[in-house]
C-alpha cells in the first residue's frame, strides 16, 4: 500500500520533459516534489501564473502571490502572469499536457465527482469541472476506498458529477489503473498488495490481463 | 473629463440598492479593499455580486455578509465561511456556483462584446441543467451568456489618472475581466500616478474601461493559506 | 460648400469631453485637427492603439508605431498597446464613444457601403464592418454626391453593404443630416446651399422640419 | 526540453506544402521577416495563409505571393499589391476576405479553446451570406468558427528561451492571437534572453503557446506610409 508520498511519487513517473503541468490540491501538489531529474517541467496555477516554484520562506511571503490554494508561493525563472480568462483559455485549448486531480468517485467509464455532497455545505467547484472538461490527459489521485472501506472506484459515480468520461488513469494507495472503454484496466499494484484485494476494493469493471508488475518507485 | 476620485466612498456613492456588482480577486489576493469597506459602511443591500470567491468571515465579501447586504452570490468557490453558510441554509443568500474559467470567461465575454460564449465545463453535470448544448468537432459545449453588471470594483497595484492599470503577480486574477465588464468600472489603486507615467506597452487594462479611479489606503493583503518551507 | 477641413471642423463639433474616438481613413482623419480646446478625446486606432498622437516629426519615425492606415504616428501620454481583439473587443462592447468613417453610399435607414465596388479589384472590408456593427454612435463624412454628380444619399443602397441601419448622422460638403426612422432629416445646411440643392442631391427620402441654419464652423 | 531554433530555416523545417500558416503582422509592421524569407527560400507550395494583410508587392507575404506558393489567402484587407491582383483575378489565387475583428476573434477563440464566436460584423452583407444568425438581445450576430492552423509564424520585440513574448507598441497586433491559436506557433524575436531575464508581470504571450523560437537577424522593418509633420 501507497502512502501520499509515494502515490505522489509514482504520479511523477508520468511527467514528461516539457510539459506544463497543472496540480490539483491535496496529493496532486506534493507531485511537485519528485519531478524527475534532467526533464523540465513547468506548472500551472488556474488563478494565473505559468512558473510555480515552491513555498516562500519564512518573512518572504508576498500577498499578491498564491497559488490555485490560496496558499503563498514562489516563482521561477521563466515564469509570467496572466488574467484568470488566458488561463482557462490555455487549458480549454489543450496547451496544458497533464492534470493531476482528486476525486472522490470516478466511473469506469472515466467520469468523476469530486466537488459536492449533497446534504453537505457545497464549496463550489472552482476551476475543477473546466481542467476535467479540457484537458487531453487527466489522472487522478486518490485513495481506493472512503474512509468507510467503501470503493471508489464505481461503475457509476453516486455524488454529483463534475465531468464525464474524462480521467484517463488513476494512481491510487493500491493501483494504477487505465480508464478504458472496457473498464478499469489493472497496470500496477503497490507492493505487497494482491490483485484479489484491488479486485475486492474496485466495485466498477475491473480488468486484469497477463500479470501485473509491482509499481516501482 | 476627470475620472480621479478623492476615495471609495465617493467613488461608489451612486450604487443603488439591488445593484449587481463584479469584484476582483481571487481569494483574498488583489481584492477591492476599500470598495467593499465603502459598500458596507454605505449599507447599499439587496446586492447581486459576481465574484470567484466569497470572501472569509471577517474580511473581503464576508463583511458585506455580515451586514447582510447581499441577496445573490455568484461564485465558483466559495471556501471557509460560517457566516455565508449559515445564509445559504437558512435562505437569506442565493447562491449561484458555476465553474471558474465560466466566471471569468463570461466576463470577458460581456467585455470583449460577445453575447455568449460555448465552453465545455460542466457538460453532463448539473451546471448543465436548462442550459443550451452544442457539439462542435464532436465535443459537447454549454452556451453560456455574457455578464451583465452595473458596477465593476476592481483592485490593481499601479494606475494613471487616464484609468490605465497595471496589476501585481497573481493579484491580476479576475480583476482585469471585470474591469472590461463593468458599465460603469471603478479601480481602486495602491499608487496612482499621473498619465504618461505609465509604460504603454505595459498595460493590463486600457484606461477605456475604467469609469472611476482613486487612490486606496490601508491595504491590509491578508493572506488566507500563509505556506511558507524551511530552507 | 464645406472642403474637406470645414466638414472635419464641423465633425468636430460632435466631440465631447472623455470621449474616445475611432476615426477612419481620410476626412475622418482631418478630425483630430480640430479638437475643440478645453475637452479631453482619446484617439483609438483598431490595428491596437488608444492615445494616438500626431504624425512624427521627420526622423522620428517608428516603423512599429503606426495607425490603422499604416501611417507612422505618435502616442499622448497616457496611452496603452493592445492586441487586436482586444482592439476590436472594445469598440464590439460599445466602449468606443464615436465613430466618424468615409462612405460610398449611405441609405435612408442608415445602412452603409463603404468597401467594395463590384467589377473593380477588391481591397477588403479591413475594420469597418466590425466598427459599423458595434459602434452606438456612427457618423459618417463624405461628399454628398459622387464625381458623377450623383447622389450618395439613396434610398437603398446599391453596392455591396457594409452594415445595416448604423449610420445615425451624416456630414457632407452640402448638409448635416440625422438618420431617422423617417429618413434623413435635415438638421444644418452648407453656407450658401439652398434647401433645394440639398433636396435635389438627396436620392434619398428628406426631411425638411422648420428653417435649417447654416451650418457654423 | 529546448525550444530554442538556430534559425528560421530549421524552425520551419517541417512545414509541409498545403499547411495552413497564420502570420502575425499588420501591414508592415510587426510581421515574421525572417519566417517569410525562410519559407520562400523552402519553396512550400499550397500554403493556406491566414494573416490580416497580404504584404506588398516585394516584401511580406507579397515576397511569397511572387513564388505563387500561397493556394489561399484569408485577410481582412489585401492592399496595394499588383501581383496578389493577377493571381487573384487570373483564378490562381483564392481569396476569402473577412472583418477585421472576426479574424482577431476566430484567433483568440483557438487559443482560448472557444470553437465559436459570435460577432455583429457582417450581419447584413455579404459576409454573412451561409452563415448561422442568431439574435441575443434585439442584435443579431454571426456565428463564426475558430480557425484552425498548423503553424503560427509571430514575430515579437523581445522573447526567452521558454518561449515568452514581449511585443513593441502597435508591432503586437494579430502576433499575441496567433500565437495562441498555431498548433505549432514559431516565434521570431529581436533580442532573445535566457528565461527569468523578462518581467514576468510583462510578459505578452505565456511560454506555454510557444513551441519554438529563435532570434531573427536583418530586420528592415519597412514603413508602408512614411508620414510625418513639420514641427
Amino acid at each position: 500500500m501507497l502512502n501520499k508520498n509515494q502515490i505522489a511519487q509514482r504520479l511523477a513517473k508520468e511527467l514528461k520533459d516539457g510539459y506544463y503541468v497543472n496540480l490539483g490540491i491535496g496529493i496532486p501538489t506534493l507531485v511537485a516534489n519528485y519531478i524527475p531529474a534532467g526533464i523540465k517541467v513547468t506548472l500551472q496555477s488556474e488563478n494565473g501564473l505559468l512558473g510555480m516554484g515552491a513555498f516562500p520562506l519564512e518573512g518572504e511571503e508576498d500577498a499578491d502571490l498564491i497559488n490555485a490554494g490560496k496558499q503563498t508561493i514562489t516563482t521561477l525563472p521563466g515564469s509570467s502572469f496572466f488574467d484568470s480568462a488566458m488561463s482557462f483559455g490555455m487549458i480549454r485549448a489543450g496547451k496544458v499536457d497533464l492534470t493531476i486531480l482528486g476525486a472522490m468517485e470516478v466511473s469506469e467509464r472515466g467520469d468523476i465527482a469530486n466537488w459536492k455532497i449533497p446534504g453537505k455545505m457545497v464549496k463550489g467547484m472552482g476551476g475543477a469541472m473546466d481542467l476535467v472538461a479540457s484537458a487531453k490527459n487527466i489522472i487522478v489521485a486518490m485513495m481506493h476506498t472512503n474512509p468507510k472501506g467503501e470503493s471508489k472506484l464505481l461503475p457509476n459515480c453516486l455524488l454529483p458529477l463534475t465531468g464525464i468520461g474524462c480521467v484517463k488513469m488513476i494512481v491510487s494507495d493500491l493501483a494504477v489503473l487505465a480508464v478504458t472503454p472496457e473498464g478499469f484496466k489493472l497496470l500496477e499494484r503497490a507492493p505487497g498488495v494482491s490483485i484479489e484485494e484491488i479486485r475486492a476494493k474496485t466495485a466498477g469493471k475491473l480488468i486484469v490481463d497477463g500479470s501485473i508488475p509491482e509499481i516501482e518507485i | 473629463m476627470n475620472k480621479v476620485f478623492d476615495n471609495a466612498a465617493t467613488a461608489i456613492a451612486d450604487v443603488q440598492d439591488g445593484a449587481t456588482i463584479m469584484l476582483g480577486g481571487f481569494g483574498l489576493c488583489g481584492i477591492p479593499e476599500n470598495c467593499i469597506t465603502a459598500i458596507v459602511k454605505k449599507a447599499t443591500k439587496n446586492l447581486i455580486c459576481i465574484s470567484n470567491n466569497a470572501g472569509v468571515d471577517d474580511f473581503g465579501i464576508g463583511l458585506m455578509l455580515q451586514q447582510k447586504q447581499v441577496k445573490k452570490m455568484i461564485a465558483s468557490y466559495v471556501g471557509e465561511n460560517a457566516e455565508f453558510e449559515r445564509q445559504l441554509l437558512s435562505g437569506e443568500l442565493d447562491v449561484e456556483l458555476i465553474p471558474q474559467g465560466t466566471l471569468a470567461t463570461r466576463c470577458m465575454a460581456a467585455g470583449y462584446g460577445m453575447p455568449a460564449i460555448f465552453t465545455p465545463a460542466g457538460v453532463g453535470t448539473e451546471v448543465a441543467i436548462g442550459k443550451e448544448v452544442r457539439t462542435f468537432n464532436n465535443k459537447e459545449y454549454l452556451l453560456e451568456y455574457a455578464f451583465d453588471a452595473d458596477f465593476a470594483f476592481v483592485k490593481a497595484w499601479k494606475g494613471d489618472t487616464d484609468g490605465n492599470l497595471i496589476y501585481k503577480e497573481t493579484a491580476r486574477n479576475f480583476n482585469p475581466l471585470m474591469a472590461m465588464a463593468g458599465k460603469i468600472t471603478i479601480a481602486e489603486v495602491e499608487e496612482l500616478v499621473p498619465a504618461g507615467e505609465l509604460d504603454a506597452n505595459n498595460i493590463h487594462t486600457p484606461g477605456i474601461y475604467v469609469h472611476r479611479i482613486f487612490q486606496g489606503s490601508g491595504y491590509q493583503k491578508r493572506i488566507e493559506q500563509r505556506t511558507v518551507r524551511k530552507t
